[in-house]
């Protein structure tokens, strides 16, 4: 079975790459590489630590953006789950932040935080805590009754109810909230390279495009598409870690 | 919420940042917060312009194709990838690839294989969209009632009847939720698209005000997208809630 | 007639009788379990046929090969001398669970059946509305099952699956959701339909009880992978009156007996 | 058919000159539409990969990586940039060593850069890069850069308001091309006619604008791109052409070989054109015939 | 003693027992539902009362306020002389939907009562491993809720309220879930825990045969508004031989009796 969706992954990897090498001997355009040409063009800026030193400039502001959305946005998420006030108040700001399209906002972010590190930061975070602080309240307030009335008739504290039951309970739905975050974490990070100042693999990506050189643009987008995947699986991997029962496969089986 | 026995309607709290706004703006602040009913006046003011009307049309135009796009294709895909275990797996990981991935980054390899003009920022408003649609659908029928199924089947449904008549019923209340996170992330891919490819619609509004510093027409604008978005979502909100009554029951 | 045949019969009584449905060495193997291995057995026409057995025995199973929704790895059934290759409209299947749509009213789950038939709307909701007052379930035509009790809908299921007017009734633990008052209520139904129409009722239950007084024949199921380890016909019971059934001798003997042969499973 | 023009950024004051002349070829029977890009490099993605037929920018590295033959056909403006600091700088030697707040890495600011450093023999600090001379200007006066280089009306912006607070270094002359049309060859040569109308046009808006800047905003359409921005900005447009043509921004001639000979010397010392400016052959870069011919009318 | 008490002596016999939960004159409204309407029931100590009554007449809200989950809109419980505040360790719950913590072990969820309470990881886990091995899992200590089956899911909720010793057992439809055959074996260990162990068991149920065949007294509730309508002590029952007890005429005689009592409730 497990080879059965391995081999499955990889035959889908090979029909989307080969695609994309046809694409590009056809080409589709004077500025469209092949999957091969790309591939190279990562190898080598992988060999002389480019990537990595670009990552170093890419990742600073993801990683602290995307645990503070992380901390915070679970926070706040819980307490507008359990408290009737606090969610009256905040939660129409989140919903409005997470329907509106931030990335409109950039320049302002730059005229008010300037260019440096702070308002990459912001800009993965008012990206990424909404969706984070809308799934936990909403899991929040959909724990079953039944579990916290059995907590509450064991005699449960209020926090052991909260860390006990509701957090596990409502574990899968923010883990699903962690992981859109996460993701929006990563096109606000780029989006920043891209809009406010170019470093990191927005640099890359920028400056192989200004000098035509579309190999590096796509190693560079290929990379960060992987990185973010990779990212993504180790959330899963904490969230199977964390809460092993809580996953049960497919319904059908 | 409830005070002094009055029932406060859902979104009622806005008015309180509304006025927080007006302060902040009064006493001036910043120069980049500028008073929330000078904005309002702003807003008035170029809303009848040629130029407005424009930028909705085109903002419009390329946000409800691309979200068309991606309902039509989302909603038909997650459906048959909940009921085929091969189709599945072979489309699973790039759909989960693709939620996660920086879409981003792709915008520049779209703009190449798509064009320049509206088609790409329709296709980046679709790919924003989609895969979330897509899962959710999936996840829909994926928790359908097998003996709902079974039932259809027992009475001699065909797969067109156990499709229009079962599987899209039954994972209504997931399709449609899909549908509203999609939506949502639809307004961020079009104005992404906007930005990055060419520069139309409200994305041109926003990049024309910003680089000159005109506050008021830029929270005008904001504020109008906001407003969109808002009313979007809370429709969906509602469909969702009207359809959640059968949702913990099926 | 008035002693109960407690065994052995099984070869001879289904000969005198006509067959409705017969199951020939049937298995059935979920990938690695085996639920049904090499089971026979025979479903006199007009009559009902209880399935008793532990949980997980394989009794879903049996049905639903015979409705034509699962295909046995060995064996056939014939279902009026056909041999089954699906569903089929000879058959109607009442669910464990109910299936009724929660997103469509009393009136329209009792005519879905009717509806993927092809029936004209106006014809199948006055055979609908037929249906839902021989279960009492008129003046809720417009609720939804949400709105209902457990019994309520298992009532739906119920005049859904007999407004099909199908010759084969198949019932997975019709009465499991219903309280204990609902529930003789329906078993009295139960055995005026039986009574009635010439419908042949294959009928799984986990209570012993029920089996006894509702069955013209009873078939005990062992423990996975099943066979049939007894058939069970409490013909006797038919002409008592129903009043006082509860504590005749011989019902007693009878749910006496399938106890003892049962308890030998429970861990 | 229409021809497709990439434009590289969104419509405003600095392109009014370029929609006149646009207005002025249609007259003569061109049908065209446009497209805005964010950035010039996506211009000349676009029309490297014949989406767009006309882009705009200085797609010198890429005439001499990809195998397009993109050519240049007009040269709409003139690198004039200008390097603004606070008061701790007074000459450039001053930004020795010192950090630098640049448009983006291999544009036209970071080629002034560069060229900066050959001529002045030094190195600057560290390059930082905001696109957008606005928003270089904001830095600036929020005290988050010390240095930076902008454009003509940003200079005149900050000269006029905060003069007291920054200083303008006095930097050598530019004549080489900031913005400029291209296209590629093939393309230009199976629509010789329409190219032709489209330089006649840009030739005669330029040279009329040299003579009498304010013909921009008197010419503007209002019902056009330029004619719908806000009032904020067309009331400042006299101003800005003003103070464009005396700054030297228009070249009156379209560029030409004059323009042309300073691209191929200065993109070479900014290290975008590779190999000796001698040896650069300019019909490989610019197509003159177009020009030639508007001149000569 | 030989003839079941049927009316009259809920006002005598608890006077002469001792009383660990009193209900007194206890109302419950839901926000236009009036659920309980002063309903008074006394609970003798080591006995099994049984509450029977037709579905949603307000079985759960009576458990629940007595332990402590709702309050009542009027009118007090008493648990051992103590007036009810909220939930406290000398009641235990078995809920109707078992509320097992899907992303815990069994063993988790049996220990998960001693957790809140405090006590040491091994020290509760032998314990719930003791309780584990009387509902008969053991071996699935490690295994997860839904790879359980229904049964046996119930059975850990059942072994988690056992495993806090609890003086006050309310058990709510505690078998509803298990199959005829494990349910039987159910009652007879539940009646070897109530004779002994002095624990006090509040017990609803749907059947009638198990009413009878477990409690010391049967309170039968009006449909809602619910009061008290009869209460019946089948004590006559409890010296009798197991095995027999189902043909005994006394125990027919009550179950047939609640079941007039209850018939006209039912549509
Ligand atoms: N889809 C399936 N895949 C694998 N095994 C299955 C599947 N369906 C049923 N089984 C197994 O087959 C056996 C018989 O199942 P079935 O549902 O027929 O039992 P049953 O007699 O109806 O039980 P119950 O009394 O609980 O309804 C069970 O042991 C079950 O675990
Ligand atoms: N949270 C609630 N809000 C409003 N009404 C409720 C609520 N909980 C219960 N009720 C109502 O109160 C009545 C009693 O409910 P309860 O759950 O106590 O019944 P029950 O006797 O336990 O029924 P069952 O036999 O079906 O378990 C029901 O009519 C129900 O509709
Ligand atoms: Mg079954
Ligand atoms: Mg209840």
């Amino acid at each position: 079975m497990m080879n059965r969706s391995l081999l499955l992954k990889l035959l889908s990897a090979f029909i989307v790459f080969g695609t994309w090498e046809i694409a590009g001997r056809i080409p589709v355009s004077y500025a469209f590489p092949t999957f091969i040409e790309s591939m190279k063009a990562l190898f080598d800026m992988t060999v002389d630590g480019r990537l990595f030193a670009a990552y170093g400039e890419t990742l600073k502001p993801l990683v602290i953006g995307v645990i503070i959305s992380a901390i915070v946005g679970i926070a706040v998420g819980l307490w507008s789950g359990l408290n009737e006030w606090f969610d009256w108040l905040f939660s129409p700001i989140f919903i409005v932040m997470q329907a509106a399209p931030l990335a409109a906002l950039i320049p302002l972010l730059v005229m008010i935080y300037g260019i440096g590190l702070t308002s990459k930061i912001f800009v993965v975070c008012i990206m990424a805590m909404p969706v984070i602080v809308l799934n936990t309240a909403g899991a929040v307030r959909n724990t079953p009754s039944s579990l916290t009335e059995m907590g509450r008739s064991f005699q449960a504290s209020n926090w052991e109810v909260i860390l006990k039951i509701i957090i596990p309970a409502a574990s899968p739905v923010i883990f699903s909230g962690l992981r859109l975050g996460v993701s929006a974490g990563f096109i606000g990070a780029i989006l920043s390279e891209l809009k406010i100042t170019p470093t990191g693999v927005g640099d890359i990506i920028t400056y192989s495009r200004s000098i035509a050189d579309y190999a590096s643009m796509y190693a560079a987008i290929f990379s960060i598409i992987v990185l973010a995947v990779l990212f993504l699986n180790v959330l899963e991997k904490i969230e199977r870690f964390l809460f092993e029962g809580n996953n049960r496969g497919y319904a059908s089986d | 919420m409830k005070i002094f026995g009055i029932r406060l309607p859902r979104m009622s709290s806005l008015i309180l940042w509304g006025l927080l706004w007006e302060i902040i703006g009064r006493i001036e602040f910043s120069f980049f917060v500028p008073p929330l009913s000078a904005v309002f006046a702003t807003l008035f003011e170029i809303i009848g312009t040629a130029a407005f009307q424009k930028a909705m049309y085109e903002t419009s135009y390329a946000f409800i194709s691309g979200v068309f796009f991606a309902i039509v294709i989302g909603i038909p895909t997650g459906i048959i990838m909940g009921k085929n275990r091969l189709i599945d797996e072979l489309l699973l990981p790039w759909v989960n690839i693709f939620l996660s991935a920086p879409l981003t980054a792709l915008v520049p390899v779209l703009m190449v294989l798509f064009g320049f003009g509206m088609k790409s920022i329709i296709i980046t408003t679709t790919l924003f969209a989609i895969w979330i649609i897509i899962l959710n659908a999936r996840a829909g029928v994926m928790q359908i009632n097998r003996s709902l199924i079974e039932m259809a089947h027992s009475f001699g449904a065909s797969s067109w009847e156990a499709f229009s008549k079962i599987y899209f019923w039954a994972a209504l209340p997931e399709i449609l939720g899909g549908v509203r996170i999609g939506v949502i992330r639809a307004v961020k891919g079009v104005i992404i698209g906007q930005l990055l490819i060419s520069i139309v619609g409200f994305g041109a509004l926003f990049e024309l005000y910003s680089a000159n510093f005109l506050m008021k027409h830029f929270w005008a604008v904001l504020i109008v997208l906001f407003a969109l978005a808002f009313t979007i979502s809370e429709v969906l909100a509602y469909l969702e809630r009207r359809v959640s009554y059968y949702a913990a029951k099926r | 007639m008035a002693m109960p045949q407690t065994n052995a019969l099984s070869e001879e009584s289904p000969s005198t009788a006509d067959i409705a449905v017969s199951a020939r060495n049937v298995s059935k193997n979920y990938d690695n379990v085996e639920a049904l291995k090499d089971l026979s057995l025979e479903f006199p026409r007009g009559q009902l046929t209880s399935l008793l057995g532990p949980s997980g025995c394989g009794k879903t199973t049996l049905l639903k090969i015979i409705a034509g929704l699962l295909e046995p790895s060995a064996g056939t059934v014939h279902v009026n001398g056909q041999a089954v290759t699906g569903p089929g409209p000879d058959r109607a299947f009442v669910f464990q669970d109910f299936a009724l749509l929660p997103w469509a009213s009393v009136i329209r789950n009792v005519a879905f059946g009717l509806e993927l038939r092809g029936v004209a709307t106006s014809e199948r909701e006055a055979i609908a509305e037929k249906y839902i007052n021989d279960v009492g379930l008129s003046g809720f035509e417009k609720s939804y099952p949400h709105e209902l009790s457990g019994g309520m809908r298992q009532r739906v299921g119920l005049a859904r699956a007999l407004s099909v007017d199908a010759d084969v009734l198949l019932m997975d633990e019709p009465f499991s959701a219903v309280d204990e008052q609902t529930r003789r209520k329906f078993q009295e139904d139960l055995l005026s339909l039986v009574a009635n129409e010439n419908k042949t009722f294959i009928f799984v239950t986990h209570s012993i009880e029920e089996a006894v007084y509702v069955s013209d024949q009873i078939a005990i199921l062992l423990p996975r992978p099943s066979r049939v380890s007894d058939i069970i016909r409490p013909t006797g019971l038919r002409e008592k009156d129903l009043t006082t059934i509860r504590r005749d001798p011989e019902y007693l003997d009878i749910v006496d007996e399938i106890w003892t042969s049962l308890k030998t499973y429970v861990e | 058919d229409k021809i497709r023009i990439a434009l590289a950024e969104t419509p405003s004051d600095e392109l009014a000159a370029f929609f006149v002349a646009l207005d002025r070829a249609k007259a003569n029977g061109l049908d065209y539409e446009w497209t805005a890009f964010s950035d010039e490099e996506l211009a000349i993605q676009a029309v490297l990969s014949g989406q767009m037929d006309i882009g705009f920018g200085t797609p010198y590295s890429a005439m001499q990586r990809s195998k397009a033959p993109l050519r240049i056909i007009f040269q709409l403006s003139k690198l004039k940039f200008f390097p603004v600091t606070n008061k701790k700088y007074s000459k450039l030697e001053d930004l020795a060593g010192e950090p630098i707040l640049l448009h983006s890495r291999g544009g036209g600011t970071d080629s002034i850069a560069n060229v900066i450093e050959d001529k002045m023999g030094f190195k600057f600090g560290k390059r930082s890069y905001v696109p957008g001379s606005s928003n270089r200007v904001v830095a600036l006066i929020a005290g988050q850069a010390d240095a930076t280089i902008i454009d003509l009306s940003n200079k005149n912006k900050v000269v006029r308001q905060q003069g007291d607070k920054f200083n303008v270094l006095p930097m050598f002359d530019v004549e080489a091309s900031d913005e400029a049309l291209f296209a590629n060859l093939d393309w230009i040569q199976s629509n010789e006619e329409d190219v032709q109308i489209f330089v006649n046009a840009l030739l005669s808006t330029w040279q009329d604008m040299n003579e009498d800047p304010t013909i921009i905003s008197k010419e503007t359409n209002p019902d056009g791109p330029i004619g719908q921005l806000p009032k904020e900005i067309l009331d400042e447009l006299d101003g800005f052409y003003t103070d464009a043509i005396a700054g030297g921004l228009y070249d009156a001639n379209g560029g030409g070989r004059k323009g042309a000979q300073a691209d191929m010397e200065w993109y070479s010392q900014a290290g975008q054109l590779e190999g000796d400016p001698a040896s650069l052959n300019v019909e490989d870069f610019w197509y003159m015939a177009p020009l030639d011919a508007a001149m000569a009318k």
